[in-house]
């Protein structure tokens, strides 16, 4: 008799997700408007003085979103971010799939990254791309480690074969002296 | 009963009447030797089954309104078969079928025909282009055995007339069709694969081609010119494409160039001359020649362009082009710029 | 309407149960054996169809281990001897004969489920590396979802057979599922040809 | 045995036992518990069917409300009334709707209900199965409803071509709730095929031998066959689909040694077919309305049955035309040139046998025989313009334009729409015992005739000057605006036309005249019986003497009915067995008691299959309970309570 | 001599890869190491009975191959080059070290360089003092050698621009300074030459030569040709335009510029250009053989090695693959990349060019070393150039005039199937050639090709070139490339994996007169490192997991090993110390293209990490870290 029940179970449980569907896939080409994180909200470290600071905000917009983040897969194609950080696996630039993020793996942290290029040959890209496609970008790149839903990370591509896509990629635990990015799976 | 027929014939006259078959995207206003001929086989087929259909209608309306013999069986249905009418009957069902068979078994013949025919055009290309599809617009590259003089534009065709080219089909992104009704029908981009078709213009023209499968979100949008012009002036605009993009003229243009070197736009897209070379948009070489912006959306004009760079996601949604934070200068300045590249 | 029937015969007289053909279950089986082998053969169909693409054949792998999937193959053969023989005690309402039929078939088949599970060990390939191991996987998959199914159903009915729901349509439910193994089987055949064989003469 | 001959005597059909103690008896064993729990449990065949045509009806509502939709975006150029994305979803469940979850289902309705009464017998073969379809297809639909809702809708049409509906083209998951509708509904139409089949080879009335089978029948026996081979094709190919989103196969990579092209082959082997599974039930319905109204039986039976066949066998041949533009081998577009315009010459044969029948006839012009006449006049027009479709370059001009779309609508709604509302007034007094009403009828028929041909006829010419399909808008000034909105005012003359029918169902349920047992003294044996039909269908299972029985009554007969067979038990559910050829008597088997179980096994597969949308471990822990549900579904009730009865 | 490996290694061409990333065993390798292992200790057992057997006399009989002599004369025991001498030989006439003592090597000194990246360059010895350079940030340290234990003599830091380090392709790698007149030279990765005075460590001029936000770097170690200092870009996957440039030694002043794309006029092709192939003839083929400005952006960078002949007064550079790397988007021959340069030192003028591959196809640069040998071809000695090329052929041309003499695979190809010497065309396989949007599997040899930069040596006493390359096939994905500035312009998705054999590196000892391997030994990792052979007939080279090795010259038999502290990406030399005793000196510490997955702890789940590279070498890391250390080796003094 436990066939009735786990059915419920599941159906209930399927349910609550396809609610969260909807801005799961939204697909709303112009982006989403973001508040402002501005520097304060970046921190590169784990160490605070005083109390830790709270949490940027999550801009759920963008890394919930199965539509933002796979346009993110395709800019990072575009852009020539794979041609120096491969498809995650990195190559010039360090690893993106990794568990360890030098300057910081909240969305937050990647898009300032990406805005303000980092010292060790990362160039900024600053004016070059349009806001709403560095967050869609730094999306992508926090799905390359599993963290962002897996109901919202990209499947393959149509291309050569370099990697388990990132829906099936496990979730790397962000660790060592910089924070990683809110466990958006855990929640959703 | 017939209102199917009588509004068929008011819509072709409708159509014949009005400028309705002819237009710049139209199959029945052919301009090119194959869409002449599939346009011709078009009328034969339509005759042909035209009197079919009459024929069909003409036996219903017959056998629905013809007087009956009556008082075969008063109340219920005359379930004992006459011999002699089944006979007959059975007679005009074989006499159907052999005719059937005889007009599918015509019509196939000439259909096996046209297609010869339009076929052996194929061997006698004189110009290649390589036509690659992207969501959502047209990369078009005339290819030449001196690499140098090859060169790329985005969205539009240009013909010189009367001669057969080659046209290389190519995707990389999802299958679209590549499809101008005036001179041809369609054949599909698919990625993965190479297609080819061979177009001629019968005479000088422009025309308009338009995606034809169902490739995504601005599938709606996605069309290409194609000019037909004769051979001199089609060498003319050939060299004139092969020449580097002018230098700005004046200090709102150059001011504009820089811009359009610094900001978003040299991230996609490739002016020769220039640092630009990015392959993600259109070339934007001689942008200013093409008779359309946003493959086939808007007509250009200088106005059309900036309103297009201003907020590509209003008037094409979706599109790969992004809403870039220009300042009013700046924009004007790439304008500017841009509609200088003729 | 109270009119008298015209009854123009009595069919009291005719059995409730029988096997093959004249069952509607049989014929319900036939069905599914069509559909699930239309599928076998649309699978195999894609197979050629990608072999056909201009790649190499298994491109960049070796086919897979001949070792248990022939293993696999002579098992399977050697299973239509008990299976038929089932079938046969069946027919005859053979109690104490279709028992042993049954447990020897469940046995069987628990051993091919072993047996399978080497066999994906042994295709020296993944499904995710290219189009071949994609094929390969799905192939080899549809035919263990036949198994596990057919298995599930023989075990169902030797519990059947050893408690106290024996009655004569049991036995047509034994001879349907060994017409069913049947059909497992005879399709390996030619999927086994095509994983192991195949691969080897391209 | 001890129990005594009087007890035998009871629990048999037979002269011993009186009229109105066999229907008493029939009705107790028959029946379907009361309540909640009957409803969810039923596995009367009438009851599932009509569940069928309910729901597959809601679908084909709710379809046409996307199709007004989209007529009012397309009413003019350049309109924003929805966003390129909306309309996008809103054309593919449009199409997908239809196709999936109203034109197969609903033929596959009128063939549960009526296939069983049709070959006179008590039940349809398996029907916990049949109930279990009913809900697997339920769920499919409102699965993909709900995500519609969701905005999770699919948007890459009803055809999901790759790689725009792979991974990388269609992020998240909105494909994959089209790609498992598919499942679910090709779970349910294999299920009810398998029934259709062995119900016709193993439960027609004695004496109904394969040369009395009526058309109706035919045709659902063929077209279920042509599901068991069609439908596997669009299962492979969409698993492959979801197993290439999901688990990263490279099906249709053509990178990695995919193509995309095998999506197509794969598809339109179902999808053509598909077209005749659809349209082949449709004809049956022509043939059973047509002898009624033209008062003589059919003309070319034989020639008709044949006709089925040969659709049925080369509607599989026909594939590629649907890919003349993708670049294949010219000499082999040819060969399926030839295939697809040979098909014609089995649709001309039907369509002269009906027009020689109504000919021959003597026709009373009601609501169902105005439908197949629109019927033939639309059809016709949609065959027709197939036949250009199957030249490869008139098809390289019209492909994937208005034509085309002109095209199917007008074989569709022609081909199977039409004669639907003419079966609606048909078998609507058998279903319910209430007349539709004539008048409101002839109003459905002339908005639906008039709206259909205003909307559709216009779009062959749109196709022609050059418009594609699925575009969300269009520019002005090419020349395609004035008839466009020509074609949504006929759409919404159309839906007038269905709004009327809907009125008419509605008023006649409560207040339509009552319908008696054979209202329009029709042949064949759904008429028999009283409408609607008692649970056990037939009191008696009649014996079979002609192609239609209640008008070829043996000599001398004809005053007291039908000739029957007794000695079925009553106190129990059992059907009569004949044999495939000439359906003598053979075998009496029990038919299933209502049970719950199907309805849970369907939940346990719906679990397992939208499970497996977001992880292939679904598949894994869904099939713990599928087990469960299905060892409980077939587990055999305990031994025998009542012992078979002695013959005497 | 035996030609046991070799033929295994011709047999196993025409194989197929069975699963990659599987080692799958190879019977005929192993039989080739028992072989090995009976001859080598037979040699072994007739060294031990007959120690006191003279080394086989040089044999200056003709039919021998013989270093061309005006570029390289007599050894004084410095190392003042990296090549060693002009004909780019890494020949050591040092015997002190030979095959009877080799095995009680031991370490004399070392000396950590602070840096952890890949460590390319050799230590240059000049006097009594040692120069090393390091990778970026291309420091530069004397070791005095008179006193005991080496120490800081003085050290340099040039303080390059750190964003540099995001536009070097494969590592911050710096292959070594050049020493002339007192002067040391370097190449900064950020694109600068800086010369400084060898004794005190004072700069002396800097120029600024490439611009790093077009991607421009250099990591090539600079050659001084008659008071000019050549030195070439490097950002071939960055899209930048490929050059050579001369410095004047003295101030720093550019006194030509030769570009390797373009116009004739900044290619310096002019009236002395008299190329043997008419392939090579036509007026500005660095324009018309690419698509409009393509070559502005083509690539074509001279990152590699240049020799010098001063009888024929001819540098000789190769220029590399074109970019980007996916070849659909440059239709055409793509001049002037992918071949080899003779130019005039003093003018830059370019005597004669040899496109070794026409239109790239699989990014193979034609920037190895060129080694200036005088061999016997068809019964005459002939003037060559030598160059194990990275398309897998070894190629001999006559120098003089770029005629293709021979044209041998030494490796594992399945791409290829030989050079028309009529035509010099390389004959493609159209099965292998990449495309856009497809995988092309199992090409071999790889991106990196049979064998990148890591240069040859070549013994006059035993003839053979010893050639330290890989064992690796690929499958290739080509895209379309964007051009960004400073981005990568690449257009390519590459995985690599174990070639036929399984095994990842292979040491082959050529006979270019017989046109033969003479003997081949395998390595499991891919060889990164240089070569270095002495007249103690031995072979040093090193291994990416860290062992250092001596070879018998002429057998290939292992005599000794050490095991470093991080892998050997470097080049060996051999010196004569202040003390009059032979040293052995290595730069360890992995890095470079191939060592990537260890110093940028890569993520070899990715098989297109690194280009590719990274996977194929997942295990190094298990094997090996960063580090970055000086071994300097010699015999026990007076035990």
């Amino acid at each position: 008799m436990s066939s009735p029940c786990r059915s419920a179970v599941s159906l209930a449980a399927l349910a609550v997700l396809t609610v969260a569907a909807c801005d799961r896939e939204e697909r709303e080409p112009r982006g989403a408007p973001v508040g402002d994180s501005g520097p304060a909200a970046i921190t590169q470290g784990t160490l605070y003085a005083g109390q830790p600071s709270p949490p940027g905000p999550s801009h759920r917009e963008y890394e919930g979103n199965a539509y933002h983040i796979s346009q993110g897969k395709q800019l990072y194609v575009w852009f020539n971010c794979g041609t120096c950080h491969a498809n995650g696996g990195g190559d010039i630039g360090p690893p993106l799939m990794d568990d360890q993020w030098i300057y910081g793996g909240t969305l937050e942290n990647i898009h300032a990254t990406i805005l303000q290029g980092r010292p060790n040959g990362m160039p900024s890209f600053r004016g070059k791309i349009p806001e709403q496609q560095v967050w869609e970008i730094a999306a992508y790149v926090r799905s390359l480690s599993g963290q962002t839903p897996k109901a919202a990370s990209p499947g393959r591509s149509d291309s050569l074969n370099a990697k388990p896509d990132e829906q099936r990629m496990p979730r790397e635990e962000p660790k060592g002296s910089s924070p990683g990015g809110p466990n958006l799976e855990g929640r959703q | 009963m017939s209102r199917a027929l009588r509004i068929g014939s008011l819509g072709l006259a409708l159509c014949l009447a009005l400028p309705g078959c002819q237009g710049v995207q139209s199959a029945l206003d052919p301009a090119g030797h194959q869409a002449g001929r599939i346009a011709g086989l078009w009328w034969l087929f339509l005759g042909v089954l035209a009197v079919v259909y009459l024929v069909v209608l003409a036996g219903l309306l017959i056998a629905a309104s013809r007087p009956r013999r009556r008082g075969v069986l008063p109340n219920g249905p005359s379930f004992a078969r006459e011999e002699r009418i089944e006979r007959r009957l059975t007679g005009g069902l074989t006499a159907w079928a052999v005719g059937t068979g005889a007009i599918i078994l015509t019509l196939t013949g000439l259909s096996y025909a046209v297609d010869r025919d339009i076929l052996g055009l194929t061997d006698k290309a004189e110009l290649e282009i390589e036509v690659t599809a992207k969501q959502w617009w047209w990369q078009v590259k005339y290819n030449d055995p001196v690499p140098s003089r090859s060169f790329e534009t985005a969205n539009e065709i240009r013909l010189p007339v009367g001669v057969p080219v080659r046209i290389v089909l190519k995707s990389q992104d999802v299958i679209h069709s590549f499809w101008v009704p005036n001179l041809h029908g369609k054949t599909d981009l698919i990625p993965g694969r190479v297609n080819e078709t061979t177009l001629v213009a019968d005479r000088e023209g422009r025309f308009r081609g338009q995606c034809a499968e169902f490739c995504g979100f601005q599938h709606a949008n996605m069309a290409l010119d194609v000019v037909a012009m004769p051979r001199d002036r089609f060498d003319a605009w050939r060299e004139s494409q092969l020449s580097p993009a002018a230098a700005p003229a004046d200090d709102l243009a150059r001011q504009g160039q820089q811009v359009f070197l610094s900001a978003a736009c040299v991230m996609c897209h490739t002016i020769h001359g220039t640092t630009a070379a990015s392959r993600v948009g259109p070339d934007l070489t001689h942008v200013a020649s093409r008779p359309s912006l946003a493959a086939g959306t808007l007509p250009y004009s200088k106005g059309n362009l900036a309103g297009w760079i201003a907020d590509p996601q209003r008037i094409k949604p979706g599109n790969q082009m992004p809403i870039t934070s220009l300042s009013p200068d700046q924009l004007q300045g790439v304008v500017a710029y841009l509609d200088s590249l003729k | 309407m109270e009119k008298a029937p015209h009854f123009v015969t009595d069919l009291a007289h005719l059995p409730t149960s029988a096997h093959g053909p004249r069952s509607a279950t049989w014929w319900g089986t036939l069905g599914f054996i069509l559909i699930e082998g239309t599928g076998f053969a649309l699978a195999a169909a894609a197979y050629f169809y990608l072999m056909g693409q201009p790649e190499t054949w298994p491109p960049g792998q070796a086919p897979p281990d001949w070792l248990w999937g022939t293993a696999q193959l002579i098992l399977m053969l050697a299973s239509l001897l008990p299976n038929l023989w089932t079938d046969r005690v069946a027919h005859q309402e053979d109690l104490r004969k279709v028992r042993v039929g049954l447990v020897v078939m469940s046995a069987v088949g628990l051993l091919t489920l072993v047996v399978r599970a080497f066999e994906f060990g042994a295709l020296n390939c993944r499904w995710d590396d290219n189009a071949y191991g994609s094929i390969v996987w799905v192939l080899l998959g549809l035919h263990a979802t036949h198994l596990v199914t057919d298995i599930g159903d023989t075990l169902v009915l030797t519990a059947l057979m050893f408690t106290r729901h024996v009655e004569p349509r049991r036995y047509t439910d034994v001879t349907d599922n060994c017409v069913y193994w049947n059909f497992v089987v005879l399709a390996w055949v030619p999927l086994w040809g095509l994983l192991y064989v195949v691969p080897r003469l391209v | 045995m001890t129990a005594g001959t009087d007890t035998a005597v009871v629990r048999r059909d037979g002269p011993g036992l009186g009229e109105a103690e066999t229907n008493a008896r029939l009705a107790r064993s028959w029946a379907t518990p009361p309540g909640l729990w009957g409803w969810l449990s039923t596995v009367d065949h009438k009851q599932v069917g009509r569940r069928y045509v309910v729901t597959a009806f809601t679908f084909f509502v709710l379809a046409g409300l996307l199709a007004l939709a989209m007529r009012m975006q397309l009413a003019g150029p350049e309109r924003t009334l929805l966003s390129p994305d909306r309309y996008n979803q809103i054309f593919t469940m449009h199409g997908t709707t239809m196709m999936f979850l109203f034109a197969v289902p609903m033929m596959e309705a009128f063939a549960i209900y009526l296939v069983p009464l049709m070959v006179g017998t008590r039940a349809i073969a398996f029907p916990r199965l049949n109930a279990f379809s009913y809900w697997v297809y339920l769920a499919g639909g409102i699965m993909l409803w709900v995500a519609f809702i969701l905005n999770v809708g699919p948007d890459v049409g009803w055809f999901s071509y790759v790689p725009l509906a792979g991974p990388q083209y269609s992020p998240g998951k909105r494909v994959d709730f089209w790609a498992q509708m598919v499942t679910f509904t090709e779970v349910a139409a294999l299920a009810v095929a398998v029934e259709i089949i062995v119900t016709v080879f193993k439960q027609r009335a004695p004496g109904m031998s394969l040369n009395r089978i009526p058309l109706f029948v035919w045709g659902q026996l063929v077209t279920s066959f042509m599901v068991v081979f069609a439908m596997p094709a669009v299962m492979v190919s969409s698993s492959m689909l979801i197993m290439d989103r999901l688990i990263g196969t490279h099906f249709f990579n053509p990178a990695e040694g995919g193509d995309a092209l095998l999506w197509q082959h794969l598809f339109w082997f179902f999808g053509h077919p598909e077209v005749y599974i659809i349209f082949l039930p449709a004809t049956g319905f022509v043939s059973s309305i047509l002898p009624t109204f033209a008062r003589r039986p059919i003309f070319g039976y034989t020639a008709l049955v044949l006709a089925l066949f040969a659709t049925g066998f080369l509607g599989f041949g026909l594939w590629v035309h649907h890919m003349f533009a993708t670049g294949l081998p010219h000499l082999g577009n040819s060969f399926y040139t030839a295939a697809s315009m040979a098909i014609a010459i089995p649709s001309g044969i039907q369509i002269f046998c009906w027009i020689a029948t109504l000919w021959d006839g003597r026709p009373r012009f009601a609501t169902p025989l105005l439908f197949v006449i629109g019927f033939i006049v639309v059809f016709v027009l949609g065959g027709l313009s197939g036949i250009m479709l199957a030249s490869v370059p008139l098809d390289s001009q019209v492909h994937d334009t208005y034509f085309v779309v002109a095209h199917f609508h007008y074989v569709l709604i022609g081909g199977a729409v039409f004669p639907l509302f003419g079966a609606f007034y048909y078998w609507f007094p058998k279903f319910t015992g209430r007349m539709l009403s004539e008048r409101v009828g002839a109003w459905n028929f002339g908005l639906f005739f008039v709206g259909f041909n205003l909307a559709f006829f216009p779009m062959h010419i749109l196709g022609l000057i050059g418009m594609p399909r699925r575009v969300y808008s269009y520019p002005a000034g090419v020349g395609w605006d004035e008839l466009n909105l020509l074609a949504t005012a006929g759409a919404v003359i159309l839906a007038a036309g269905v709004a009327t029918f809907v009125g008419n169902v509605w008023h006649s349920l409560k207040h339509g005249v009552s319908a008696g047992d054979n209202p329009w003294g029709a042949g064949t044996l759904e008429w028999a019986t009283s409408s609607p039909p008692p649970s056990y269908n037939f009191t008696h299972i009649p014996v079979v003497t002609g192609q239609e029985p209640l008008w070829t009554l043996p000599q001398g007969l004809p005053a007291q009915g039908l000739p029957v067979v007794g000695g079925l038990r009553v106190d129990q559910r059992e059907l009569l067995l004949t044999t495939v050829v000439d359906a003598d008597p053979d075998l009496r088997e029990p038919s299933p008691e209502p049970s719950i179980w199907p309805l849970l096994s369907a939940l346990a597969v719906t679990a397992l299959f939208i499970g497996s949308i977001f992880t292939p471990w679904a598949v894994v822990w869904g099939a713990i309970p599928l087990a469960v549900g299905l060892i409980g579904w077939f587990w055999p009730k305990s031994p025998p309570d009542t012992p078979e009865p002695v013959i005497d | 001599m035996y030609t046991v490996g070799a033929s295994a290694a011709l047999e196993h061409q025409g194989r197929r890869r069975r699963c990659f990333g599987l080692n799958i065993p190879d019977a005929e390798a192993g039989a080739d190491v028992v072989i090995s292992r009976l001859t080598g200790a037979m040699v072994l057992v007739a060294c031990a009975l007959g120690a006191a057997v003279p080394a086989p006399a040089q044999d200056a009989s003709a039919g021998k191959a013989i270093p061309a002599a005006a570029a390289s004369p007599a050894d004084d025991g410095n190392w003042v080059m990296p090549g060693k001498d002009y004909a780019s030989t890494r020949y050591s006439a040092q015997d002190e070290i030979n095959t009877g003592n080799v095995r009680d090597l031991q370490v004399a000194f070392t000396f950590s360089t602070g840096v952890e990246r890949g460590h390319e360059a050799p230590p240059l010895v000049v006097g009594g003092t040692m120069y090393i350079v390091t990778p970026y940030p291309n420091r530069l340290f004397a070791l005095d050698l008179t006193k005991p234990g080496a120490p800081l003599k003085w050290s340099f830091d040039p303080k390059p621009a750190a964003s540099a380090q995001g536009v070097a392709c494969c590592d911050y790698v710096n292959r070594g300074p050049a020493f002339a007149d007192g002067r040391l030279f370097i190449n900064t990765l950020d694109g600068q030459t800086i010369a400084v005075a060898a004794e005190t460590g004072r700069e002396l001029w800097r120029t600024q030569l490439g611009d790093i936000n077009k991607g421009e770097t250099i990591t090539m170690a600079p050659l001084v040709v008659k008071g000019k200092v050549l030195v070439g870009n490097s950002g071939g996957e960055f899209g930048v335009r490929g050059w050579l440039t001369a410095l004047d030694a003295g101030t720093g002043t550019i006194a030509w510029k030769a570009y390797s794309t373009g116009p004739d006029a900044d290619v310096l092709i002019g009236p002395d250009y008299k190329p043997f192939y008419d392939k090579e003839k036509g007026k500005d083929l660095g324009v018309t053989s690419w698509p409009p400005d393509a070559w502005t952006i083509g690539g074509g960078t001279v990152w590699g090695w240049i020799s010098y002949d001063p009888e024929l007064n001819l540098i000789y550079h190769g220029t590399a693959n074109p970019g980007p790397w996916n070849p659909e988007q440059r239709p055409g021959d793509n001049k002037w990349t992918g071949g080899i340069f003779a130019r005039n030192p003093d003018t830059g003028q370019a005597r004669w060019f040899y496109q070794v591959v026409p239109h790239d196809l699989y990014d193979h640069d034609a920037i190895n070393e060129l080694l200036l040998l005088d061999l016997p071809v068809n019964g005459a000695m002939r003037k060559t150039v030598v160059r194990p090329e990275r398309n897998g052929y070894l190629y001999v041309l006559d120098r003089a005039t770029g005629e293709v003499l021979s044209a041998d695979p030494y490796a594992a190809i399945n791409s290829s199937t030989g050079v028309d010497l009529k035509t010099g065309e390389l004959a493609m396989v159209e099965a292998k050639a990449p495309k856009l949007g497809k995988v092309v599997r199992d090409i071999c040899p790889t991106a990196p090709g049979a064998k990148d930069w890591n240069p040859s040596a070549f013994s006059p006493r035993t003839g053979l070139i010893y050639i330290p390359h890989m064992n690796l096939c690929m499958d290739w994905q080509s895209s379309e490339a964007n051009y960004i500035a400073g981005t990568p312009y690449v257009g390519a998705e590459v995985r690599m994996f174990a070639g036929p054999g399984g095994h990842r590196g292979e040491l082959s000892a050529w006979d270019p007169v017989k046109r033969a391997k003479a003997w081949s030994v395998k390595e499991d990792f891919p060889l990164w490192s240089g070569a270095l052979t002495t007249a103690g007939d031995l072979l040093f080279y090193g291994t990416m997991e860290g062992w250092f090795k001596a070879l018998d010259a002429r057998t290939g038999e292992e005599l000794w090993r050490f095991k470093t502290g991080s892998g050997i990406i470097g080049q060996p030399i051999a010196y004569r110390g202040p003390d009059g005793h032979e040293y052995v000196a290595v730069l360890s510490g992995v890095g470079g293209w191939a060592g990537a997955v260890v110093v940028g702890n890569l993520d070899p789940r990715d098989a297109t990490a690194a280009k590719g590279f990274a996977t194929a070498v997942a295990d190094l890391k298990t094997k090996t870290t960063k580090g970055g250390m000086l071994y300097v080796f010699a015999l026990p003094q007076r035990r």
